[in-house]
């Protein structure tokens, strides 16, 4: 049985992985997977905890998550076609228009 | 997770079978297809090499090895080197999943009976017949003009190894008579064979998981080819095979609702045995029968999974060249050719296990021996076959759709038609019909 | 059947659901199908189930089906529930059989309009409120379908929404309506407040309990305004004649046979309440005379053949009053009953005539139709005859057997006398205006144009089969109620009596919810209503049978005064925009004006502070994602350092 | 020991597959190693117990979510698109940070010792015993995501359509 501690720390890496990608990449695409990348580890967070207590709460999150990041994938991934054909890039310092 | 000698033994045994079959698969298929169509289109087909052109598929194998291997400047070189392995992954790993035959508990001695004498003893005859008629035929046609000396000598192997094994199988015989029962080696006596490699509780969803990464190979291939006929291929074959996985998926999901659980052998377990219909025809409890229309989208889905026309938008050879491997050449476009038929064996098999009964010989109960096991493997293959032919017959038969067809069919027909199977059997299950 | 009462609404429920949802698409015969099937579905049901409870309680009990409770909280809730008792009975035979009578009428009627599957969606939906309103256990759910039926009522009338003047009157319908409403749901407070229930068994017991006096003298007012509001009596009579905007079979079903008499039905139902406070049926029958009086004189002067039909319901809805008012509740069931028959057939009549018109609806241009729309014709005149008292039709029993009650009423002795005279006048005047009604549109010659004249044409079966059976029922309806004077020596009952008697509950200390009628007024009555019915049929028969409008004219001529008051409805319509629109208007503005600019300017300012604050904090706002993601990461890590 | 074994392989695989998807400038290569690093994790949540979770998370990220996300990333043809070092400061704070993170997070883990609760319980995680879970005490938020995909598919759809209300206001409908 591998202690739970581990898998939490394998999470925490990616984590920052994932924040290190989403702060300092600039391809919209690049960031995206870097959140999914986040997505997956808080996953692997949920189910160790389920786990270790023993009970099913946390794999029905991660369901959920899933489904939420399947729904995102499908947005958001529609609003970069729609973006690319505005703007002809992805790149998300570009987007920049939302502001004072 | 412990194992011990027959332990991995027996799962050698088994991988062994299942990797000799889907391996098996491409160089049979290979001349099925050729010869099928040759068939179809009244036309002889490959017969130089070997009778019936027979060991077509290993001349084939020589060439592709024997090709030079091109890499296109501008590809990716690693995806580009890296996509035919990523193909056969999934054609290969899927078969572990499936269960084969019915299992049997290994006896612990072999006893000699009449029927294995009698198989022996006709093998043997027959064994010489056939070397005797290799012979003659390699003489026959050896003599006319263009036959070739490669033809001539592998007719002769053949036809003198088939000679020389009739006197081994007839000493056997002998021996085993004399002897009377042979005491099972390496401690497998008394053990249970279930023939799948892997008989885990998630069994389909790990098939589909696995099957779902096939199109990566694809993918890869297409984009690192640098190629935009290549591109165009890998966009279309992904575009394809996420759309069609939904509907093959949820037309699978009523099989599970009857066997309620995953397990693949719980399921054929499930449908072996009969139910009577208007209490006067006795049918195989297969799932076929309840579940028709999940059967034909399940199957005209399995078209699109694979690749093959109608559904080969991956590489219509008319609009895109060759599609996502365009640019490969040898080996790795054997590859990729072995792969797209080890992927249409597994799911022929998956086929036959969901819908078929997967080994279950209808209307006879199998005893759990080794003539059962024998049997019920039988069964599984022909059922397989049965799939794997249809997948030639349809190639040469049907045309390719239209690509906005291809999608208006996978999302508006056969996706609706599937959920409708569901409503169907969550109907039936508390009905009791199923 | 009698634990699934439910449903009988939910038949033509089902049928608003098919309709609504998917009826533009299904087309017509589909949407004929389902909203006539489902309409004669609940009637067979409805009856069935009558059926079932007249073989399993034999002394008219109360049914009570409860589907499950709605709400409790408190100690105070209800239930989803729904009753059968003998008076439910009545109502649901009528709503049932004359609503899908209607429903197969409208087939014909409605077949060339554009909204044929929105118009039967509403009138299923009406169907299954009016079924839930009278098969409802208790005053909220009644309620229920109470607002239901206004809400449906509102929608038909507003049917042909293209127009001005539809929507205004659907619009002044469910205001004037609400007025009502709000009344009923005071009413119910009370009854919540008091009796801690708003089931109907629950709240006769209590107000047993509690004995007459202030309160329920003021749970009485307070619903007999809802009354007026739903059942169009003065003051709040304003909205039905408006609500003849809407197509001509809805006018028959919801604005005579049906939904207006739920005030009737509630004050019957409610009748223990009542008989406990006499100021409150003194109210009842006084409202219910003078309206019946007041329209039945508006009538006299409207050329538009709904309008006069319109007056007309107004006017005999004020006779049911009057029976409530009096005591006499099985009166005022009954002409409720054979109200429903005649002024439906009457209704379809008046259809049956604008279809043939093509749209027409001034008697002045009409006439002579008589031989050109036989059918319509013979129905319309057998309606007339009805409504007019003539004696042996159906509205001549209920009719001289509520005029009778209110001269013998024990009550209110003095007042009842009056009652009665105002009763009898109106009763003339009703026998006036619809012979006057009758004879301008069948006799006489054709007044419109050559290309209506070649138009002409009687109606589909759809539409005239309805008719004969209205008009027989309005011919022979009268049976179910044959007056003692007669019924004694002819050794027929008084049937409907009998049957309401379980309603009335006897009650110590109360009077009994009916009371016999002394021979002596009773023939006093009979006789009057005869000669009176007689009298205006000559007199309208002198006036108008041959001469046209000529008639008309001369009054008009004659009396200037009286016939522009009568023409003009005594200037009601113009009397409420001068004394409650007007000033309600200007008070709306001047509240819009100033409280609009205190707490308009209140609001600027607060965010004109916020807008300042906003110019200082948007330097952080860049407008690039990265920045905001950095900011939010060292947020997180800066919270769990401090945090954690 | 085994178990052990494996554990360290996925996860290095993990970790360097995921370090690939952020480093990489190629998008096409990054979504393959993150399909790799998913794949890891899958077998994770089989070490976990949870091979359910397992098969999910390969059919649903692997199977669906990035064959997306190499659709759209083929699509636009964005394999070759140049992303120059901007905004340093913005670079450097963003590493900064993530650093930081990292650091807070496994620093707490470690101290934090609420992992040693004295041994996992009974954990059961078969499709039945999931499928019990969502169908009766998980219900309501599974209907709500039944109707969040259905708005998903609605905004894709609209996002992604060519004639958009938008362009076509854009073009003065000259299209």
């Amino acid at each position: 049985m591998i202690p739970t501690s581990w898998f939490l720390i394998l999470g925490a890496i990616l984590f920052s992985l994932g924040v290190l990608g989403v702060l300092t990449r600039r391809n919209g695409i690049t960031i995206f997977m870097s959140i999914e990348l986040m997505v997956n580890a808080v996953n692997l967070t949920f189910i160790a905890y389920a786990r270790e207590l023993g009970s099913l709460h946390g794999l029905m999150w991660v369901f959920f998550i899933m489904a939420v990041a399947a729904a995102e994938a499908a947005v958001g991934l529609a609003i970069f076609i729609a973006l690319y054909r505005h703007r002809e890039t992805i790149d998300v310092d570009e987007a920049n228009l939302m502001h004072w | 997770m412990s194992f011990d000698t027959p332990d991995i033994l027996l799962n050698l045994i088994k991988i062994g079978i299942v990797l000799g079959l889907i391996l098996n698969v491409t160089p049979i298929m290979v001349w099925v297809e050729r010869r099928g169509s040759a068939l179809i289109q009244d036309r002889p087909g490959p017969n130089r090499i070997g009778p019936l052109g027979l060991i077509q598929a290993m001349a084939d194998a020589a060439k592709f090895i024997l090709k030079e291997d091109l890499v296109p400047a501008q590809a990716h070189k690693v995806l580009y080197n890296l996509a035919p392995m990523f193909g056969l992954i999934p054609a290969v790993t899927t078969c572990a999943a499936i269960p084969f035959a019915r299992g049997f508990t290994i006896p612990d001695a072999f006893t000699y009976n009449g029927v294995i004498g009698a198989l022996l003893v006709a093998g043997a005859v027959a064994n010489f017949l056939f070397g005797v008629i290799a012979l003659r035929v390699t003489a026959h046609f050896g003599a006319k003009p263009g036959a070739t000396r490669f033809n001539q000598w592998i007719g002769k192997i053949v036809g003198v190894a088939l000679i020389a094994t009739a006197p081994v199988l007839f000493g056997l015989f002998a021996w085993f008579r004399s002897v009377g029962s042979v005491a099972m080696p390496l401690g497998l006596g008394g053990r249970y064979f279930e023939p799948i490699i892997a008989d885990v509780s998630i069994g389909i969803l790990l098939i589909f998981a696995l099957s779902s990464l096939g199109v990566y190979g694809l993918a890869t291939a297409g984009w690192a080819s640098a190629n935009k006929f290549s591109m165009i291929g890998a966009v279309r074959a992904s575009a394809q095979m996420i759309s069609y996985e939904l509907a093959l998926t949820l037309s699978a999901v009523g099989v599970l609702m009857s066997a309620g659980t995953l397990q693949l052998t719980e399921v054929v377990y499930r449908q072996s045995g009969t139910f009577v219909l208007f209490d006067m025809i006795p049918l195989p409890a297969w799932n076929v029968f309840p579940m028709f229309v999940g059967f034909i989208v399940f199957w005209v889905a399995s078209f699109a999974e694979t690749n093959r026309l109608p559904f080969d938008f991956a590489e219509a050879e008319a609009e895109i060249v060759a599609g996502y491997h365009t640019e490969y050449s040898s080996m790795k476009f054997a590859l990729f050719f072995m792969a797209e038929y080890m992927a249409m064996g597994t799911i022929s098999a998956l086929m036959a296990t969901l819908f078929l009964g997967g080994w279950d010989v209808p209307y006879w109960n199998e005893p759990a021996t080794f003539v059962g096991f024998l049997a019920s493997f039988g069964a599984f293959l022909a059922k397989t076959t049965f799939f794997l032919m249809v997948f030639v017959w349809v190639r040469w038969t049907v045309p390719r759709l239209k690509y906005d067809l291809l999608m208006k069919l996978g999302w508006k027909v056969f996706l609706p038609l599937a959920l409708l199977n569901m409503v169907i059997v969550a109907i039936l299950i508390p009905l009791g019909w199923i | 059947m009698l634990d699934k009462l439910a449903l009988i609404p939910l038949m033509p429920f089902l049928g608003f659901l098919l309709n609504g949802l998917f009826g533009r698409r299904l087309g017509k015969t589909f949407v004929s199908i389902v909203g006539v099937g489902t309409a004669f579905a609940s009637a067979i049901l409805g009856s069935y189930a009558t059926w079932e409870y007249v073989h399993t309680f034999h002394d008219g009990e109360r049914h009570v089906d409860v589907v499950y409770q709605w709400f409790l909280s408190g100690g105070v809730g209800t239930d989803i529930a729904f009753q059968l008792d003998p008076l439910s009975i009545v109502m649901l035979m009528v709503v049932t059989w004359v609503g899908s009578l209607i429903h197969l009428y409208s087939v014909g009627y409605m077949h060339e309009e554009d909204g044929y599957f929105r118009y039967f969606s509403y009138l299923n939906l009406f169907l299954a409120m009016m079924l839930i309103l009278i098969l409802g256990s208790s005053y909220l759910f009644a309620f229920v379908g109470w607002e239901g039926v206004g809400l449906c009522s509102y929608l038909l009338i507003g049917y042909y929404y293209q127009t001005d003047f539809a929507p205004a009157a659907g619009k002044k319908a469910f205001v004037v309506n609400r007025i009502g409403d709000f009344g009923f749901l005071l009413a119910m407070f009370l009854m919540f407040m008091a009796f801690g229930s708003v089931d109907f068994g629950a709240v006769e017991k209590g107000a047993i309990g509690v004995g007459p006096g202030a309160l329920v003298t003021g749970i009485c007012v307070l619903m007999f305004v809802g009354a007026c509001g739903k059942s169009a009596q003065m003051p709040l009579y304003v909205w039905l004649p408006d609500a003849m905007a809407g197509p001509t079979p809805v006018s028959a079903l919801i604005h005579a046979a049906t939904m207006v008499t739920a005030g009737v039905y509630l004050v019957v139902r409610s009748n223990v309440l009542f008989r406990m406070s006499p100021t409150a049926m003194a109210i009842v029958a006084f409202i219910g005379a003078l309206t019946a009086l007041f329209a039945a004189t508006i009538g006299v002067a409207q050329n538009d053949i709904k309008k006069v039909l319109a007056y007309s319901t107004v006017s005999q809805l004020g006779f049911m009053f009057i029976a409530a008012g009096v005591g006499a509740y099985v009166a005022a069931i009954f002409h409720l009953v054979t109200h429903a028959f005649f002024k439906a057939c009457l209704f379809l009549g008046s259809g049956s005539v604008i279809h043939a018109m093509g749209g027409e609806q001034d008697i002045r241009k009409m006439g002579g139709l008589r031989k050109h729309i036989p059918v319509t014709h013979w129905t319309f005149a057998i309606a007339t005859f009805a409504i007019a008292g003539f004696p042996l039709a159906a509205g001549f029993f209920s009719k001289d057997e509520i005029l009778a009650s209110a001269l013998a009423t024990p009550y209110f002795a003095s007042l009842g006398k009056v009652v009665w005279a105002m009763g009898t006048v109106a009763a003339l005047f009703t026998a006036f205006y619809m012979y006057r009604l009758y004879y301008l549109t069948f006799a006489g010659e054709f007044r419109g144009t050559h290309e209506q004249e070649h138009h002409l044409h009687e109606s589909p079966k759809t539409m005239t089969i309805p008719l004969i059976v209205l008009a027989s029922l309005s011919a022979v309806g009268g049976l179910i109620g044959i007056p003692h004077l007669l019924g004694h020596s002819l050794h027929i009952p008084h049937v409907l009596e009998h049957w309401l008697e379980p309603v009335l509950t006897k009650v110590a200390g109360l009077r009994d919810g009916a009371f016999a009628v002394a021979e002596q007024p009773e023939i006093i009555v009979m006789a009057g209503s005869t000669i009176l019915a007689l009298a205006g049929w000559w007199f309208a028969k002198s006036k108008y049978a041959t001469r046209g409008t000529a008639a008309d004219e001369a009054f008009h001529e004659n009396m200037p005064g009286l016939a522009s008051t009568w023409e003009n409805k005594y200037w009601v319509d113009e009397l409420y925009d001068a004394i409650v629109v007007k000033p309600l208007h200007g008070f709306s503005t001047i509240c819009w004006k100033v409280f609009d600019a205190i707490i308009d300017g209140l609001l600027s300012l607060a965010a004109y502070f916020i807008a300042a604050l906003g110019d200082i904090i948007r330097f952080f706002q860049t407008g690039n994602v990265r920045n905001y993601a950095l900011m939010l990461f060292l947020g997180v890590v800066v919270f769990i350092w401090v945090y954690v | 020991m085994f178990e052990y074994l494996i554990f360290f392989t996925f996860a290095a695989i993990a970790v360097i597959f995921s370090a690939i998807v952020v480093i990489h400038r190629n998008p096409v290569v990054s979504a393959l190693a993150l399909v790799v690093s998913f794949f890891s994790l899958a077998v994770m949540y089989v070490l976990l117990d949870a091979p359910f979770m397992a098969a999910l998370q390969v059919i649903v990220y692997a199977g669906a979510i990035m064959v997306l996300f190499l659709f759209v990333i083929m699509l636009l043809n964005l394999a070759h698109t140049e992303e120059p070092i901007t905004r340093p400061i913005q670079q450097f704070l963003g590493i900064t940070a993530a650093a930081s993170f990292a650091i807070t997070i496994i620093y707490y883990l470690c101290k934090a010792a609420v992992l040693h609760t004295g041994g996992p319980a009974e954990f059961v995680s078969d499709a039945r015993a999931i499928g019990v879970s969502m169908f009766e005490a998980y219900i309501f938020p599974f209907e709500a995501v039944s109707i969040l995909l259905l708005a998903a598919i609605v905004g894709a759809l609209i996002l992604s359509q060519r004639t958009s209300a938008i362009t076509e206001a854009k073009d003065g409908g000259a299209r």
